[in-house]
């Protein structure tokens, strides 16, 4: 499962990068902490499905069905303090950073117990005490603002470094670009994480590309980078976990590749003309959350049993996290000019 | 009757660069998620099967090249209509915009042309928040050089749009995502190509109390207001829409105004610096003598667009705010 | 005297980045050529000596990643200064101060602060032509979360910059090239460290017979058109500048207005879609009972700012035309 | 002097790209315009600042000196109808593009005569009758307009092509990355022309960008592109030969960055505090104008004295020039919005 392991060495060979194996050394109440991320994710897009098809959601959301190996397994290998910044599908990075279930909900549902107090929506949710600088409705929007925080880290929390998500389409964005070089001059503790699905809407990234590899785009700026598999949770913890100590030590920024698919429509309304149905489904049988199940019961890490129990657990959670919602008031329509300055 | 088809708001911008493109093989589509997904809103589907690939061409994310290149292609001799998803993205585009596309004619003295339309959809209502929900139209009406248009009605987006099209200036045509598919909004558009000249405006309903000066999708508002107000209250509403924000049809506002003595502007636009505040100040100069009460804006609060319904319908302009805000003119005089 | 000591424009925004940075670790200094160059204008010469590189920071050209990356540092806890060259330059970094900076507390339903200022040189007179002379102000005082201040005086510079640094919203700061170093305009400041609050305008010239407002350069020109329509005509102006146009100090013209009961509003910007629309349609909406005349706006001619110097002096209102403008009121009435 | 010609082979090998020396093939009359064509610059400009220093040019220049190689060989590469774009250090292209001297000393003055009518100055001559899409006041603001005209081509002018000529400084904007990524998924005709003149004002390249070679962008593109010495006119000229072919074919863009200097200071106010006295001496000493007139001695193309006639032309036409733009008259202010709209 682990792609490349270097015999008689401790390293794996990730696009032939040498990475450290580290996950190898978490306890394995991390290890199942993860998996129960990945299910709150899945389930919280499930869940959101419905109440858009029910109406109950006012505006659209984009889906992270099927890429939350990448944003888990990202997230588990930064520090708590250390920030992320994520994007329009932004609920998995969310979730992954530790967001309350409840209060993503109640956001989503327009009410004023949602983290943006009805404000924001889904596209808009941030939770800066949990270190998340907030999902951006503009592609690559939170390109330059990550890079930002990387500079105070850089200036000023000496230890904490930035995480940035974003994705393929965001990656041909003109302030990518600047951005970038910026943290390559100043060799700024930040590692860009550029989650391919495939597609910038209905967008493939071969005709927006001409490229194989967006990783390669690192050579623009001398940085260091690679292209891994998105939807293999160890993998991109393993390589994530590399280089949070690569740029904790001042050696600069990185751009890391995750190869993953989203499951369903771009947003509310996709007919999906753009792809076929066999392609879907090759990728669902990729399932990020199945393959990492299968591997922690493969190790003994857990049963079958226990997997149902941590899901059914999940499941039992988001019934709250929905209850919660819709039980919550709306916002005061007075306070619609509340909030716009300090 | 055929001469009686009604289409929706949507169908007739589709119409018109179809028809546009089927006249002049220099006229192309050009923007995100154009081709097979047809645009965000639908607007172009249909298209890539009928012109082909060369002619509705998709393009990634990046709305700065995007429009630049747009503006190249046009100083060459092609005629690009360039789609930007979202207004709100024009903002990405605004220096290939305001100081490229809209500067290089006077810059070169006068030598070169950009006939390009740069058509994009505007404002509030869909729960989209803060960065997919701005009307901006003040930011590009300020800037000489560019022509910006909104229409309200299927007849007028054809019509314009036709016009843009073939203008030799660049033009912002800003459409409003609720007037898109929207059957209640659907009007008699004919078969035909045809073109309302840019600049000129439109009286949307004859009244003698009060002139109401409104654009996109605040003209419907306040015709549904103005039937209330009639109905209700006995006051009879001038509703312009100028089509045409940049060039304005001022004199059209400014007859209305020696009639009624009064001036009601609404617009969703955030008021403060808002495109209304030009016509307000245009009437408080040139009509000041026509006017019998102060002018009143009623437009979008001082504030982002919030996402919770409840917050949104309280941003936006509503049926009742700009009731209220027409009447507070005749309790005030 | 000490506390007599006059300074230009420029070095008085210097003394006030210079102390605020002192004070405060967080402060520091961002744009294009700000170090060894000391910024295209010479605002920061020095301050690399003083600071360092590490707090005087030199970017490459990428404004909109400059700003982006500015907004980023003052979410996580520093107050960054970042300077744009030209104002006309802001037009590159649109989205990420209209639909990030500005909107990142709101949208995050008030649980961020972005405490930064974007320092920029607005206005033309230097024969640079369209894309280095704008007075792009009406752009960004349109969007809510943002404040916009426009100082005509090096007293004012240092005090509102101060408060620039100090609040925690993202500030817009447009300085004018013409009186960076003009020797005509150095003016008293005290040397200890002084803030004037942002939405507090300020009398310029006491008068009897008409309001002027007027912005940034147009200050200079308006007070010395008043003395000369004073000299000649015994038309006694009041001039009020309200330094931030984001708060607009909109009850002190409207008292001044009440007591002359004539208004001109002066901007060096294109007058149409400018932001002397907005203070000409707030006085005809709250102060329509005051006015004698109708409302005069004084500003830039509606094209880009032209190169050769003959043609940039008839764009950019001239003491001739304001003088002829604020007479036009008094002929009028 | 020319760089690594390989033994028994038509190529010579410059960055390890093997090029074509094509302008062994010019005939001399074309030789001998060349240099003509760089003295009309290094004399425009001379000119140019004597204006500056007497006060008679109202705004800013940015003087090409130093870097006649590249706009001269790279224009004389084209064909008479191919478009080029420039910059805000704009007067070398237009000259090589074949500008006339007196209408652009006429602009410079502001006069009515002018290239733009004095509407737009040094940063805005344009010249649509000989292909030069103009001069540009934003940094890299032409990159994506020439991209639209490469866009032109292909779809209608089929024979043509773009040369896009921009800074280094420009090559870290953000429309740099997204012109770049359309022209190679579109396969546009055009060449990127980079003059690394080593400063984008004040900012070395060596702080501005954390790869040596800008050249390297390409692999963010996957398109062709070299780097090599801008103030070798031959070595510039076999360079962008080779590619017009290479383009006109259909194969897609290319970055090809010229290193050069520029020898005066930024603009008008530049104390060059950035840079040593001793680092202009070095480039002065590499003139692009002394060692092609050297190379067109040695081949006997021209002698010493043709050479002294060649410049004294210049002088003279540059006579005319000023005198022409002097005796003009500045445009009548009522003018003014006259050319906003077409
Ligand atoms: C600047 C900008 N342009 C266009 C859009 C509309 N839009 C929203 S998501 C999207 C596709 C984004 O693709 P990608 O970055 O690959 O992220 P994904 O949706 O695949 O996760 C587009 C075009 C936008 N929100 N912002
Ligand atoms: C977008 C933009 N930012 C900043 C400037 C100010 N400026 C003018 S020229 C210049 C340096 C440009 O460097 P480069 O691209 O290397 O060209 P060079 O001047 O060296 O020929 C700068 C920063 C500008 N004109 N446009
Ligand atoms: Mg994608
Ligand atoms: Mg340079």
């Amino acid at each position: 499962m682990i792609k490349g392991k270097n015999e008689n060495t401790d390293y794996l060979d990730i696009d032939n990068h040498k990475i450290r194996d580290a996950f190898k050394e978490l306890p394995d109440s991390i290890k199942i902490e993860m998996l129960k991320k990945m299910y709150q994710i899945r389930h919280f897009e499930t869940q959101t499905e419905q109440f858009i098809i029910k109406g109950q959601i006012h505006g659209t959301c984009h889906l992270y069905v099927g890429e939350e190996a990448t944003a888990v397994g990202a997230v588990y290998a930064l520090n708590k303090d250390d920030y992320i910044t994520s994007t329009h599908r932004g609920h998995g990075h969310c979730i992954a950073k530790g967001a309350d279930l409840k209060i993503m909900m109640a956001e989503l549902l327009g009410k004023a117990t949602g983290y943006c107090k009805g404000k924001g929506g889904s596209m808009h949710i941030a939770d800066i005490t949990t270190g998340n600088l907030g999902a951006n409705g503009i592609v690559g929007g939170s390109i330059d603002i990550a890079t930002g925080a990387a500079l105070t880290c850089k200036m000023k929390y000496k230890d904490r470094i930035v995480a940035c998500f974003f994705g393929d389409g965001a990656a041909n964005r003109g302030n990518f670009h600047g951005a970038l070089n910026l943290a390559s001059i100043w060799d700024l503790p930040i590692i860009y994480i550029c989650e391919n699905n495939q597609y910038g809407m209905s967008m493939p990234v071969k005709e927006s590309f001409n490229i194989a590899k967006i990783s390669d785009r690192k050579l623009s700026y001398n940085m260091e980078g690679l292209t891994i598999d998105g939807n293999n949770i160890i993998e991109v913890y393993n390589t994530v976990r590399h280089f949070t100590d690569y740029c904790r030590n001042g050696a600069g920024p990185v751009l890391i590749e995750c190869l993953t698919y989203r499951w369903k429509g771009h947003s509310k309304s996709d007919a999906q003309v753009y792809r076929t149905k066999e392609e879907v489904k090759a990728w669902i049988e990729k399932d990020p959350i199945i393959r990492y199940k299968k591997a922690l019961i493969e190790e003994g890490i857990i049963t079958e049993k226990q997997d149902a129990e941590i899901e059914a657990g999940v499941k039992e959670e988001m019934e709250q996290s929905n209850k919660f919602a819709e039980d919550s008031p709306f916002p005061d329509p007075s306070q619609v000019q509340e909030d716009v300055y300090a | 009757m055929q001469n009686k088809r009604e289409i929706t708001y949507l169908e007739a911008i589709r119409e018109a660069m179809q028809q546009m493109m089927r006249k002049n093989p220099d006229v192309f589509l050009i923007g995100e998620d154009v081709a097979e997904y047809g645009g965000a809103f639908g607007v172009s589907v249909g298209m890539l099967e009928e012109f082909g690939k060369d002619r509705v061409i998709n393009s990634p994310i990046s709305e700065d090249a995007l429009v630049g290149v747009a503006a190249g292609s046009a100083v060459t001799g092609m005629r690009p209509i360039v789609e930007i998803m979202f207004s709100d993205f024009i903002t990405i585009a605004m220096d290939e915009i305001a100081n490229q596309a809209a500067k290089i004619r006077y810059m070169f003295g006068g030598k070169a042309t950009v006939p390009m339309v740069l058509r994009t959809a505007g404002g509030g209502g869909t729960g989209a928040a803060g960065q997919h929900s701005q009307s901006l139209e003040a930011l590009v009406a300020h800037i000489p050089g560019l022509k910006v248009v909104m229409p309200s009605s299927p007849y007028d987006a054809k019509g314009l749009l036709v016009s843009a099209i073939e203008d030799d200036n660049p033009v912002i045509f800003i459409e409003h995502k609720l007037l898109y598919k929207n059957k209640k909004y659907i009007g008699h558009v004919p078969e035909e190509v045809y073109s309302i000249p840019l600049g000129q405006g439109d009286i949307k309903r004859d009244g003698k109390d009060i002139t109401v000066v409104a654009t996109s999708f605040m003209v419907k508002k306040a015709l549904e207001t103005a039937e209330a107000l009639n109905q209700e209250q006995g006051i009879s509403c001038e509703i312009i829409d100028p089509r045409t924000i940049r060039p304005l049809d001022i004199d059209l506002i400014l007859e209305s105004v020696e009639k009624t003595g009064r001036l009601a502007c609404i617009e969703e636009a955030c008021g403060f610096g808002g495109f209304m505040g030009e016509v307000a100040a245009q009437v408080a100069e040139k009509g000041f003598d026509f006017l019998d009460a102060p002018i009143k804006r009623i437009s979008g609060k001082d504030c982002p667009v919030p996402y919770s319904l409840v917050l949104e319908n309280e941003m936006i302009p509503s049926h009742e705010r700009i009731k209220e805000g027409i009447l507070s003119i005749f309790k005030n005089a």
